[in-house]
C-alpha cells in the first residue's frame, strides 16, 4: 500500500471537516464536521502506524475514538439543551452576546 | 547596624498616611500634621547628619533573582530633595486644612483622605529620592502616581477627573517607557541573566553604542514627562488648573522634581555617552520649554495655569543647567530644584487663597484686590518676585548659577534662554497688576473682602522666609550641593570648560 | 476442578511479549487522589440524599484537594523527579509547581463555587435540563434544587489540567486536554441566571474547543508521522536529528500550537473568550481564566521547549506574531468594553499576550540562563500567580455586587461603589493596579519578569510592544477605579447592593489581596521557588 | 487473494439483489395515484406535523443513544483485552486489576445514571 | 504479513469464492421462505390449530411464501407525501444489504474438497469477524432509523426510534456477553472460535470427550446472548417497535411493495443470522455434538453443514417457541431489563471470569483466604444489586411560593397563600426567565431597594 494515498485522503477529509465547520451554520453539522476531522486524524495515525511499523498510532486512534465519543456525549447534551430553549440549532441564531 | 534613619524617614509617612486614611475628622488632621512635622524634624536630622558626612546608606538584598536591592543612599543631591520634600508637606497640609469642607459641594472627599494621601505621597517621594537602586527607584516613581491621582481627582475644579486621568495617562506612559529602559538596564547589566539594578554596580557597566542610546531615551522620555518639558507638558496646566492648590504644590513642588532628579541621577549618571549624544536636542527642548512656558504664562488668563506655565519655563532652566554639564550649572540646577519648590509653593498657595475667596481663577475677575486684601497681595508680590528671580531671592542665585555655568559651553542657548527671564518679569508683574492694582471691582469687594487669616500667614511665612534667607545666604546650601554636582561631573567624566570661551567646544 | 476445565478449554495460543507496564503509583498519588475524590463525589451524587449532598461534596472536594496538595508537596520536596507511567507523564519540578498552583487556586475557587452571597443559592442552575422560563424550571427553583454535580466536574477538570501540565506524550496530552475541557463545557452552561446566555456560551466554547482540539490532534498525528513516536523526547530527538525542518514537522508544530494557543486564549484563537467569560457562571469563569490559563501555558511551554526545542527558530517567529496580535487586540478591544466580565475577558487575552512574550523569548537553561537568575518559565509562572490572585479576587467581588436578578456586571452599575464601600473600592483598586502592572503589586513583578525574559531571549522589540500596550490596557483598568470612585451613580446603579460574603469568600478575598501585595513587595521566595522548578525533565 | 474479496462479493451480490428487486418492483408496479393514498397513515385524519424538517422526538431517546456510546466505547476497550487475555501470562494480576478499575470507573457513572432515574423509561 | 491476508482464505481461487457466495445467497433466500412457512406451521401446532390455510400451494404450503414474495413485486409502491424520497428508498436497501452481509463470515462447515480444491465451507474469515458481525448489525439499525425518519409519519418515526433504541440497548449487552467468548477463544475469528469449542472438557485429568461448547462453559453469557437475540431481532416478546395496537406497523408503516418485502425478508434473515451467530459462538458451530463427535467422519467435512443447519434451525425453533408462549412485555420493562440487568450482570460476569482465571493461573484457588474474600465480594455484589435497585424518590415539590407578579402585574394573595420572604421574590430583567425564589440583594445596610417587596408600591 502506498501510505501517501491514505495521508492525502485523510488530509482531504480533515479539510472537508474544517470547511464544513466554517461554512455550515447548523451547530450539529458543525459538530459532525469536527467528528469528521477526528476520524481523519485517526486515519492519519493508523497510516503512520503502518509506516513506522509500530502500534503507537493505532493505540492513539483508540484514545481518539474514546475522546470523540465523550465529546459527542457532552456536545450533543449542550446542543440539545440550547435547542430545547431556543428551538434552533443554527449558530447564527445564537447571538445574544453580539451587541 | 546603625539606625535605619532613611527607611524610617520614608516609611513613617506611608504608614501614618494609611492610618490617617482610616481615621476621621479632626483627629486625622492633627495626626497628619504631627506626623508631617515629625518627618520634617527627622528629615532635617538626616540632612544634617548626611551633610556632616555620616553614612546613612542601607543596602539589603531584596529580590536577588531579579538583581534588585533595597538600597537607600544619602548623597547630597538626595538629601537636598529630601529636605525640600519634608519641608513642603507640612506647609501644604496647613494650607489645605479645610480642603474637605471647602470642596464638599463639588463632591470632594473628606480632608482626612487628603492628609493621608499627601503623607503617603510624601513617603513614596522620599523613597524615590533616597533609593540608589534603579528598580526600587522605578517602583516608587510609579507608585507615587496612585496617591497623586486621587489627590488630583478628589478635590478641586469641575473637570478635575479628566485632568487626573490625563495626568495619569501621561505619567503611566512615561513610566512604562521607563520600564522598558529599566528592563533593558537589567538585561544588559548581566550577560547571562545575573543582573543587578544597584547604581554602584551599574556604574561599572558600560552602556555604549546604540543600546545605551535607546535606554537613555527611555529614561529621558519618562523624566521629560515628569519634569514637564515641551512638548509633553500639556498635562500640567490642565492639572494645575483643576487640582486644589495644595495638590498642585505637591505635584509641581515635589513630584516633578523627580523628573529632573532622575535626569541627573540616571540619564547623566548611567549613560554619559548617550547624554552627550543627545545634549543638543535636549538643550533645544529646554530652551523651547523656557520660552514657550514663559510665553504661555504671559498670555494665560487663568492664574493657576499661569503658575503652571511658569513652572514649565523654570524646569527648562533646570534641564538646561543639568545638560550643560558644568559644575556651576549643575549646582545651580540642583539649587533651583530646591528653590523652585518653595517659590512655586508660595505662589500656588497664595493664589489658591485668593482664588478660593474670589471663586474663580480668571485673571480678569480680579482687580484692585490690593486694597481689600493687602497682606495677601503683598505675599503674592513676594512670591511672584521670587518666581521671576529677583536678586535677593534665592531663585536668582540658582538661575544665575545655572545660566552662568552653561554659558561656558553653550552661550547661544543661554543667550536665548535669558529672554525667558525677561518674559518672567513680564508675566509676573502683569499678573500682579491686573489682579491687585487698579480700581476695586464690585465682585472683588464682595468676595475678597477678608484678608489673610492667621493660618494662611502661618503657612506662607516659612516659605517666604526660606526664599529670602537662601537669597541672601545661599552659602550653606551651595556648600552641600556642590559636592553633588562634582560627583555627577566625575560620573559623566566631564570637566569644566576652560575659562576662556572657545566656540564649538563640543 | 473447574479451573482445570477452564484452562483446558483455552485455545493454546502463544503468549504475547507483553510485560506489565510500570506505574509509579506512589508518585502519581496526587492524580489518583483527585480522580478518586471525583469518583466518590459522583457516587455521593448517586447515593446520598439530596439534603446532605452539598456538605458531603464540599468535604470530599476540599479533602481531596488538600490530600493531593500534601502528596504533591511531599514529592516535590523530596525532589522525586522522573518520567513515570512508561514515560507518558513527566514528574519534574515544573509539574509539581504547576500542580501546586492548580490545586491551591482550585481550593480558592471551591469557595467561589459555594458562595451564596447572603442568599440561599449558589451561582449554579437549579436544574440544568429544564428549559429556561418553563414551569419545570420554576418548580425546580421553588424546590431549592441545586446542582452539586459541579464539584465532581470541577475535580475532573482539575485532574485533566494536572495531567495536561505534566504529560510527556502528545496523546496523553490530548486526552488530558479533553478531560479538562469537557467538564468546563458543561459547567459553562450551568449559570443560574441569564441561562440562555450561559447555554450559548457553552455551545460556542464547545464547538470552538472541539475544533481546536481536532486541529491539535492532527498536529499530533503529523508529529507522530515525522518522528514515529508521540513522546516529546522522541519527537525532540527526531526533530533535532534532521538538518532542516521538514514541512510535515512544521505543519505539525503549527497545528499543535494552534490547539494550545486556543486554550490560552491567544489571538486569533480568542473569539470564544469574551462570550464564554460573560455567559458562564462567575465561579466557572474564574476557574477557566485561572486554571485553564495555567495549564494551557505550562502545556505550551512543555511542548515547545521539550518537544520542539530544536525548532526554536521556527516557532519563535510564529509565537512573536501571535503575541503581538494578542496584546494589541486584547488591549484595544478591552478599551470599549463596559461589562465587567467581558472586560476581564479581554484583560485575560492581553495577559495571555504578555505571557507569550516570555514564552517566545524561550530563555531557558538551554539557551544560556545562569543559575540563580530566572528564565522564561519561572517568569511566566510568577506572572500567572499574580494574575490568578487578582482574577480570583475580582471574581469574589463580582459575586458580591448584586442586584435583583443576580450579579450586576455592567460597569456603569458599579458607579460610586468605591465611596459607599471604601474597602471594596480599595480592593478593586488593588486588583486593577495589579492587572495594570503598577509597582508594589504582584502584577508588576510579573510584567517585569516576563518582559525581561522576553528581552533576554532576544525579543527586545516584543517587550517594547508589550510595554507600550500595557499602557493601553492600564487605561481600561484605571477606568474601573475611576468609575467606582468618581462617577456619579446613575440609573444603572440603582438598586445595586453589596451582598454579604460567606466566611470562605472572605478568606479567599483577603488571601488574594494580601497575596497580591506581598508578592509585589517580597517576591523573592516565589521567584526562587519557580526558578528552582524551571527545568523540564526530558 | 485477499480475505476481504469474499466479503466484498457478498456485499455486491446483496446490493445487486436488493436494487434489482426494488427496480423490478418499481417497473412492474401499477401507478394509480390518489391523494389520500399518499398521505401518511394516521387513522384517516389529517396527519400531525411531520418529522422531516423540524419534527421532534422525546429527549429520552437521546439519553439512550449517549449511554449506548459510553458502553460501546467500553466494549472497544474490553474486546482487545478479552482476546489477548489468555496470553497475558506475564501481566498476571495486572491485566485483571486494570480492567476491573476501568469497569469500576464506568460503573461509577452507571450508578449515577441509575440512581438519578436515567435508566427509567416513563 | 499483513493481517488482512489470512492464510486460510487467501488461497481460494476467485471462482470458488463466487460459487460459495452465490450458493450461500440462494440458500439464504430459500431458507427464509422455509422459515416463514416453518414459523406459521409451528405456531399453528403450538396453538393447537392448523394455521393459515396454505396447505394446497406446494409441499404442504411452502409455495405460499414464494407466492407472497412474487406478489409483492407487482404491488404498487406508494411514497407518502412529504417523505424524503431518497432516504425513503435507501433505507430498505440498507436493511437488505446488511442482513445478507453478515453471513460472509459465518462458518457453515469445516474443510472440504471442492472441485479439487481444499477449502472451507465459509466465504471468508477475518481476524475481527465477530466485530464485523456486530458492526453490520449496527448498520442494519440505520435502515430502521432512516425508514422511520423519512416516512414523514408519526407512527413510523416512533416505531423506528423505539426499535433502534431497543436494538442499541441490547447490542451493548450482547457485545458484553461476547467478551467472555473472546476471553476463552482468544480470537475474534469465527472459525477459531468454533475450533476452540471443539476442545474436549477435561475434568481433573479425565478426558470426557465432551466438546467444550461455550453454552456450557459460559452459561450466563449464553443466557444473556439469547435474551439480547430477541431484542436485536425485534421479535416477540420484544417486538414493541411494531406492536399493532400502538404503532400500527412501526417503522414500516408507510412501506408497500417490495420495499416492504425487503423489511420482511430482512427480519427473517436477521433471525437466521442471530441463530447462526448463536450456533457459532455458543453451540459449537459446525462441530458435532456429543456423542456424535466420537465418530470421526460425522465430525468432519460436509457433515459440518448438517450440524450447523440443525443447530441453527433449533435456535430458530426456539424463537418461534418463545413467540408462541411469551406475551409481549411493555417497553419500560424491555429497556429496564436491558440497562438495569443485562449490562451490569454481563460486566460483572466478565470480571468474575477474569478474576477466576487469573486466580487459577496464580494458584490462589487453594487459599481459603482468597475463597473467603471471593465469597464476601459476591455477597457484597448481591447486596449492591438489591440496594442499587432502590431509586431516588422524585423530589418532594415544596409548596410553591406565591408570586405576586406571576402574571406581570401584582395581585394580592388568596386566602391560604402567603407572601414570601422578601428576597425570595426576584424579577429578572431578562424577559425569558422570571423565576421566583432566587436570592438577589440580601437584606443589609445596602440592600434597601431590593429588601422591600415591590408589591408594596
Amino acid at each position: 500500500m502506498n501510505p501517501n494515498d491514505y495521508l492525502i485522503l485523510s488530509a482531504i477529509l480533515f479539510a472537508i471537516g474544517i470547511l464544513g465547520f466554517l461554512f455550515r451554520r447548523n451547530a450539529i453539522v458543525a459538530f459532525m464536521s469536527v467528528e469528521l476531522m477526528l476520524n481523519a486524524v485517526n486515519l492519519t495515525m493508523v497510516t503512520f502506524s503502518h509506516v513506522h511499523g509500530s502500534l503507537d498510532g493505532q493505540i492513539g486512534a483508540f484514545f481518539v475514538m474514546i475522546v470523540a465519543a465523550a465529546e459527542v456525549v457532552v456536545g450533543l447534551a449542550i446542543i440539545v439543551t440550547i435547542f430545547r430553549s431556543r428551538r434552533t440549532t443554527s449558530v447564527d441564531d445564537v447571538n445574544l452576546m453580539k451587541y | 547596624m546603625s539606625f535605619p534613619i532613611l527607611t524610617v524617614l520614608a516609611l513613617l509617612p506611608v504608614v501614618a498616611g494609611v492610618v490617617v486614611l482610616l481615621m476621621k475628622g479632626r483627629a486625622a488632621r492633627l495626626t497628619g500634621m504631627v506626623v508631617s512635622l515629625a518627618v520634617l524634624a527627622l528629615g532635617i536630622v538626616a540632612f544634617v547628619a548626611a551633610a556632616r558626612g555620616t553614612d546613612l546608606t542601607e543596602t539589603h538584598n531584596w529580590i536577588p533573582a531579579i538583581g534588585a536591592w533595597y538600597a537607600l543612599g544619602s548623597d547630597p543631591l538626595s538629601m537636598t530633595m529630601v529636605l525640600l520634600t519634608v519641608a513642603l508637606v507640612p506647609v501644604v497640609l496647613g494650607a489645605e486644612w479645610h480642603v474637605g469642607e471647602r470642596t464638599a459641594g463639588s463632591g470632594g472627599l473628606p480632608t482626612s483622605v487628603f492628609f493621608g494621601l499627601a503623607l503617603i505621597l510624601e513617603g513614596l517621594a522620599l523613597y524615590c529620592f533616597v533609593s540608589v537602586d534603579v528598580l526600587l527607584f522605578y517602583l516608587f516613581f510609579e507608585a507615587t502616581l496612585i496617591p497623586m491621582y486621587f489627590l488630583i481627582s478628589g478635590w478641586g475644579g469641575p473637570r478635575r477627573r479628566q485632568a487626573a486621568v490625563k495626568f495619569l495617562i501621561y505619567s503611566l506612559a512615561g513610566g512604562l517607557v521607563m520600564l522598558f529602559a529599566v528592563i533593558g538596564v537589567g538585561v544588559h547589566s548581566g550577560a547571562s541573566g545575573k543582573s543587578s539594578f544597584l547604581l554602584a554596580d551599574l556604574a561599572k557597566v558600560s552602556f555604549d553604542g546604540s543600546i545605551g542610546r535607546y535606554l537613555f531615551i527611555g529614561f529621558f522620555v519618562a523624566f521629560a514627562i515628569k519634569a514637564p518639558m515641551v512638548p509633553v507638558h500639556t498635562w500640567l496646566p490642565d492639572t494645575a488648573e483643576q487640582a486644589t492648590p495644595g495638590a498642585s504644590t505637591l505635584l509641581v513642588g515635589i513630584l516633578d522634581k523627580i523628573g529632573t532628579f532622575g535626569m541627573l541621577r540616571l540619564c547623566l549618571g548611567l549613560f554619559p555617552q548617550a547624554s552627550a549624544w543627545a545634549t543638543p536636542v535636549v538643550l533645544v527642548l529646554a530652551v523651547i520649554s523656557i520660552l514657550w512656558g514663559a510665553a504661555m504664562a504671559a498670555t494665560s488668563k487663568d492664574l493657576m495655569r499661569l503658575v503652571s506655565y511658569t513652572s514649565v519655563s523654570h524646569f527648562g532652566f533646570m534641564v538646561l543647567g543639568i545638560f550643560a554639564v558644568t559644575t556651576s550649572s549643575i549646582t545651580g540646577s540642583i539649587f533651583y530644584m530646591f528653590n523652585h519648590g518653595f517659590s512655586t509653593a508660595a505662589l500656588f498657595l497664595v493664589l489658591g487663597f485668593l482664588v478660593h475667596r474670589r471663586g474663580t481663577a480668571d485673571i480678569n475677575a480680579f482687580g484692585g484686590a490690593q486694597k481689600t486684601a493687602p497682606v495677601l497681595a503683598g505675599l503674592f508680590l513676594v512670591a511672584g518676585l521670587a518666581t521671576l528671580g529677583l536678586p535677593g531671592m534665592s531663585s536668582f542665585v540658582s538661575e544665575f548659577l545655572s545660566l552662568a555655568g552653561a554659558w561656558g559651553r553653550h552661550p547661544v542657548y543661554v543667550a536665548v534662554a535669558t529672554i525667558g527671564m525677561v518674559l518672567a518679569a513680564v508675566y509676573v508683574l502683569r499678573a500682579y497688576k491686573r489682579t491687585m492694582t487698579g480700581p476695586v471691582t464690585d465682585q472683588v469687594a464682595e468676595h475678597v473682602g477678608k484678608d489673610a487669616t492667621g493660618r494662611e500667614k502661618l503657612v506662607l511665612a516659612p516659605l517666604i522666609i526660606v526664599l529670602l534667607v537662601f537669597g541672601f545666604f545661599p552659602k550653606p546650601m551651595l556648600h552641600v550641593i556642590e559636592p553633588a554636582a562634582r560627583a555627577t561631573m566625575s560620573q559623566v567624566g566631564a570637566t569644566d570648560p576652560a575659562p576662556v570661551v572657545k566656540e564649538g567646544v563640543k | 476442578m473447574i479451573s482445570t476445565v477452564f484452562s483446558a478449554s483455552v485455545l493454546a495460543a502463544p503468549p504475547l511479549e507483553v510485560s506489565a507496564p510500570t506505574i509509579e503509583y506512589g508518585l502519581l498519588a496526587p492524580l489518583f487522589i483527585i480522580m478518586g475524590a471525583a469518583c466518590v463525589s459522583v457516587l455521593v451524587e448517586a447515593l446520598v440524599p439530596r439534603e446532605s449532598r452539598r456538605g458531603a461534596q464540599i468535604g470530599i472536594t476540599v479533602i481531596g484537594l488538600l490530600a493531593a496538595l500534601g502528596s504533591t508537596l511531599s514529592s516535590w520536596s523530596g525532589a522525586r523527579y522522573q518520567l513515570v507511567a512508561e514515560q507518558a507523564i513527566a514528574l519534574d519540578a515544573p509539574s509539581y509547581a504547576t500542580w501546586t498552583l492548580l490545586i491551591v487556586f482550585s481550593l480558592g475557587i471551591v469557595a467561589l463555587f459555594e458562595e451564596r452571597s447572603g442568599g440561599t443559592e449558589t451561582a449554579f442552575v437549579a436544574s440544568a435540563s429544564t428549559v429556561p422560563g418553563s414551569k419545570l424550571e420554576r418548580e425546580a427553583v421553588a424546590a431549592h434544587l441545586q446542582h452539586t454535580e459541579v464539584y465532581p466536574l470541577m475535580m475532573f477538570s482539575v485532574l485533566g489540567m494536572m495531567i495536561f501540565a505534566s504529560s510527556n506524550e502528545l496523546i496523553v496530552m490530548f486526552v488530558a486536554l479533553e478531560i479538562f475541557s469537557l467538564p468546563l463545557y458543561l459547567l459553562c452552561a450551568m449559570a443560574r441566571r441569564r441561562r440562555l446566555l450561559s447555554q450559548e456560551a457553552a455551545v460556542k466554547y464547545f464547538l470552538l474547543g472541539a475544533l481546536s482540539s481536532a486541529i491539535f490532534l492532527y498536529g499530533t498525528a503529523l508529529l507522530y508521522g515525522a518522528s514515529g513516536s508521540f513522546s516529546l523526547g522522541a519527537i525532540d530527538a527526531a526533530v533535532s536529528a534532521q538538518p532542516g525542518s521538514s514541512k510535515i514537522v512544521l505543519a505539525g508544530m503549527v497545528m499543535v500550537s494552534v490547539g494550545l494557543l486556543f486554550k490560552v486564549g491567544a489571538v486569533p484563537f480568542h473569539n470564544w473568550v469574551p462570550d464564554v467569560y460573560m455567559g458562564a457562571p462567575s465561579p466557572v469563569t474564574a476557574f477557566m481564566s485561572v486554571a485553564t490559563k495555567i495549564a494551557g501555558v505550562v502545556g505550551l511551554t512543555r511542548v515547545l521547549y521539550v518537544g520542539l526545542g530544536g525548532l526554536r527558530w521556527d516557532w519563535q517567529v510564529m509565537l512573536a506574531v501571535v503575541a503581538v496580535a494578542t496584546i494589541v487586540v486584547g488591549s484595544l478591544v478591552g478599551l470599549v468594553e463596559t461589562e465587567m466580565k467581558r472586560l476581564l475577558a479581554y484583560s485575560s487575552i492581553s495577559h495571555a499576550g504578555f505571557i507569550l512574550v516570555a514564552v517566545t523569548g524561550a530563555f531557558t537553561v538551554q539557551s544560556g540562563m545562569a543559575k540563580g537568575s530566572f528564565g522564561s518559565w519561572s517568569s511566566v509562572m510568577v506572572y500567572l500567580t499574580g494574575y490568578a490572585l487578582a482574577t480570583i479576587g475580582m471574581f469574589v467581588i463580582i459575586a458580591m455586587i448584586r442586584r435583583a436578578g443576580g450579579e450586576s456586571t455592567e460597569l456603569a452599575s458599579w458607579a460610586g461603589l468605591g465611596r459607599s464601600h471604601p474597602w471594596l473600592g480599595a480592593l478593586v483598586t488593588l486588583f486593577m493596579l495589579s492587572f495594570a502592572g503598577i509597582p508594589l503589586t504582584a502584577g508588576f513583578i510579573g510584567k517585569l519578569m516576563v518582559f525581561t525574559a522576553g528581552w533576554r531571549g532576544g525579543f527586545a522589540w516584543l517587550s517594547l510592544i508589550g510595554i507600550l500596550f500595557s499602557l493601553v490596557a492600564a487605561y481600561f483598568y484605571l477606568r474601573v477605579i475611576w468609575v467606582m470612585f468618581f462617577r456619579k451613580p446613575g440609573h444603572a446603579a440603582e438598586d445595586v447592593a453589596v451582598a454579604p460574603l460567606s466566611i470562605g469568600g472572605w478568606i479567599v478575598l483577603i488571601v488574594c489581596a494580601l497575596g497580591t501585595l506581598v508578592l509585589g513587595i517580597v517576591p523573592q521566595p516565589l521567584i526562587e521557588m519557580f526558578d528552582n522548578a524551571s527545568t523540564f525533565l526530558r | 487473494m485477499n480475505a476481504y474479496v469474499g466479503l466484498i462479493s457478498m456485499l455486491i451480490i446483496a446490493t445487486l439483489f436488493v436494487c434489482v428487486m426494488i427496480g423490478v418492483n418499481l417497473i412492474f408496479s401499477p401507478n394509480r395515484k390518489n391523494l389520500s393514498k399518499h398521505q401518511s397513515y394516521e387513522c384517516g385524519i389529517e396527519p400531525t406535523p411531520q418529522p422531516v424538517g423540524g419534527g421532534r422526538f422525546p429527549v429520552k431517546y437521546y439519553i439512550v443513544a449517549m449511554l449506548f456510546i459510553v458502553f460501546d466505547i467500553e466494549i472497544v476497550f474490553l474486546y482487545p483485552w478479552a482476546v489477548s487475555f489468555n496470553r497475558f501470562a506475564a501481566l498476571g494480576v495486572f491485566a485483571v486489576v486494570e480492567m476491573a478499575l476501568f469497569i469500576a470507573a464506568v460503573f461509577v457513572s452507571y450508578i449515577y445514571v441509575y440512581r438519578r432515574r436515567g435508566l427509567d423509561w416513563d | 504479513m499483513s493481517p488482512l491476508e489470512s492464510a486460510l482464505f487467501g488461497t481460494d481461487p476467485w471462482w470458488i469464492t463466487v460459487i460459495k457466495v452465490v450458493v450461500l445467497f440462494v440458500i439464504l433466500l430459500m431458507w427464509t421462505l422455509f422459515n416463514v412457512w416453518f414459523e406459521r406451521r409451528v405456531l399453528g401446532r403450538m396453538q393447537n390449530r392448523l394455521g393459515p390455510i396454505m396447505n394446497t400451494a406446494f409441499i404442504r404450503g411452502m409455495g405460499q411464501a414464494i407466492g407472497d414474495g412474487i406478489k409483492l413485486i407487482f404491488k404498487e409502491v406508494v411514497t407518502p407525501k412529504g417523505a424524503d424520497k431518497i432516504v425513503f428508498y435507501l433505507a430498505p436497501v440498507i436493511s437488505g444489504i446488511a442482513c445478507f452481509t453478515s453471513w460472509a463470515v459465518i462458518p457453515l462447515g469445516g474443510e472440504v474438497s471442492m472441485f479439487g480444491h481444499q477449502t472451507r465451507l465459509q466465504i471468508t474469515d477475518v481476524p475481527v469477524a465477530a466485530l464485523f458481525i456486530l458492526s453490520i448489525a449496527g448498520i442494519g439499525i440505520y435502515g430502521i432509523v432512516l425508514a422511520g425518519w423519512s416516512s414523514a409519519s408519526t407512527y413510523s418515526l416512533l416505531g423506528s426510534l423505539r426499535s433502534s433504541a431497543q436494538m442499541i440497548s441490547y447490542e451493548v449487552a450482547m457485545g458484553l456477553s461476547l467478551a467472555a467468548v473472546f476471553m476463552f477463544s482468544g480470537s475474534m475469528a469465527t472459525s477459531d472460535i468454533v475450533a476452540a469449542q471443539a476442545h474436549p472438557l477435561v475434568f481433573g485429568g479425565f478426558n470426557s470427550h465432551i466438546p467444550g461448547h461455550y453454552w456450557l462453559l459460559l452459561l450466563p453469557s449464553f443466557v444473556i446472548y439469547v435474551i439480547t437475540m430477541f431484542g436485536e431481532s425485534n421479535r416477540t416478546p420484544f417486538d414493541m417497535s411494531e406492536c399493532e395496537q400502538e404503532l400500527v406497523s412501526g417503522y414500516s408503516t408507510e412501506y408497500s411493495g417490495f420495499p416492504y418485502g425487503m423489511y420482511y425478508l430482512a427480519e427473517y434473515i436477521n433471525m437466521a443470522t442471530l441463530s447462526a451467530v448463536c450456533t457459532t459462538l455458543f453451540l459449537g458451530g459446525y462441530g458435532a455434538p456429543w456423542p456424535f463427535n466420537l465418530i470421526g467422519f460425522l465430525d468432519s467435512g460436509w457433515f459440518g453443514l448438517v450440524w450447523f443447519f440443525l443447530k441453527t434451525q433449533l435456535v430458530i425453533f426456539f424463537f418461534v417457541w418463545v413467540r408462541a408462549s411469551i406475551p409481549r412485555i411493555t417497553y419500560e420493562t424491555l429497556m429496564g431489563l436491558g440497562w438495569k440487568v443485562l449490562i451490569p450482570v454481563s460486566l460483572v460476569w466478565v470480571l468474575l471470569l477474569a478474576f477466576w482465571r487469573t486466580a487459577g493461573a496464580q494458584g490462589w484457588l487453594a487459599s481459603p483466604v482468597f475463597v473467603g474474600a471471593v465469597v464476601v465480594i459476591v455477597l457484597g455484589l448481591i447486596a449492591f444489586i438489591m440496594f442499587g435497585g432502590s431509586q431516588e424518590e422524585p423530589p418532594e415539590p415544596e409548596p410553591v411560593v406565591f408570586d405576586a407578579f406571576a402574571g406581570g402585574y401584582p395581585v394580592p394573595p388568596m386566602p391560604g397563600q402567603t407572601l414570601p420572604d422578601s428576597y425570595d421574590i426576584v424579577h429578572s430583567e431578562t424577559a425569558e426567565a422570571a423565576p421566583a425564589g432566587a436570592a438577589a440583594g440580601p437584606p443589609g445596610e445596602d440592600a434597601g431597594p431590593t429588601a422591600t417587596p415591590k408589591g408594596a408600591n
